[in-house]
């Protein structure tokens, strides 16, 4: 299940929700992105994540779908915010439910490297030398790249 | 067709999104890109450094020799900066 | 922050509290284990979880330390419930928060890998055919034991 | 010296503590192990496959050779199946 929204969403809301009644869930694993105080060397004071509707709806379904061939999932949520974050606010959600907790560790992650990578949102940065669009980060496409040799 | 454009690259251009009609040689990522720099002075400024552009057309990400057509919808944009 | 109780817990509570005012968070991964019905081959109703009081808070706090010591971490939070747990109860929460989510993916796992084997727990599982003590799981042992390794 | 056991171990044994007084020439946890399983037939019992009992001195884990005194906590239970 997939959400692109303006609005913050509730971790353990969401959590009781794609769990409840599923007897064969033995592990979710939840990650929560949150906007922090340094992109880099700046003083990050809120930011606002762009991103192309339509195709991420698409290519996060896609991913998501992916996760769910390659991992036993039971379950599996990628909730992801977009417009003007401030400092400490919640991002992105990713949830993976597995009847084995090192299923729902690697589905998790895997995601949330997909998502760092491939999803088509764009970070505009507020710092007190003005606003910047955040640069790609080299590492971040590393992490994605050790899944597609997997 | 349909162009839309992303982060930078739409302030670089000035718009977020424009209807443009190539000429049919314009068959694929490549020669789009190239026609598009003709636009004008910003179309090109933009479009200077193809290594900074990323192309997705009908929203699945594609390569400069993909084929592209008169009812795609083709987006420019810089790398990816999610979550 | 170790708890080990009979009662329930709240995992987006506890992530909330854990996160709040932390502008330096910028990943916080969080692992629920619940209570699933199958262990091995067995139809599991229910499970009795015993502890060793006064070990298991020393032995956690001690796991804690070591995942603080070796990642990058602002906040963590592990809390073991004891006693007899039904179908789909939560047995245990994990949370780690760093600002990075590589770390913060790392130290979680790391956490579940040694609860599952270093903790005083034993489990008593419910099944048609009578209660039975759970005996240790040789693939928990080599996922603990990776970590030796690092 | 206060003995505890855990689990199986607890019902094999029949109690969940018990105070021991084991002789001076009981030094370590493998000399403890051996004296504990003379103490009757349940006790025998139940230490018979020492590969199946983990230990802990003082709420930390030990192996046969380390040390025990007479102030000390002593654990007996099986492998963990925590979590």
């Amino acid at each position: 299940m997939i959400r692109v929204q303006r609005e913050d969403f509730d971790p353990g809301a969401e959590l009781a929700r794609l769990t409840a009644g599923n007897h064969r869930i033995g592990g979710a694993v939840s990650f929560v992105g949150l906007v922090r105080d340094f992109g880099g060397d700046k003083a990050v004071r809120a930011m606002t994540l762009e991103h192309y509707p339509g195709m991420t709806e698409k290519q996060l379904a896609a991913i998501e779908r992916e996760a769910g061939a390659r991992w036993p999932l039971e379950a599996s949520l990628i909730v992801h915010r977009y417009g003007r974050l401030a400092l400490g606010e919640r991002i992105v959600l990713v949830i993976t439910a597995s009847p084995h907790r090192e299923a729902a560790f690697a589905a998790c992650q895997f995601l949330v490297d997909w998502l760092k990578t491939k999803a088509p949102f764009w970070k505009l940065e507020e710092t007190p030398d003005g606003a910047a669009w955040v640069e790609a980060r080299e590492a971040d496409d590393q992490a994605a790249a050790k899944w597609r040799q997997g | 067709m349909k162009v839309l454009y992303f982060a930078w690259l739409r302030s670089k251009v000035g718009v977020a999104e424009e209807e443009v009609a190539p000429p049919a040689a314009v068959t694929d990522v490549a020669k789009l890109l190239d026609w598009l720099k003709t636009r004008g002075p910003r179309h090109a400024a933009a479009l200077a450094d193809l290594s900074a552009v990323r192309v997705a057309v009908n929203q699945d990400y594609a390569r400069l020799h993909d084929k592209v057509g008169p009812g795609d919808e083709v987006a420019l944009f810089p790398p990816v900066t999610g979550g």
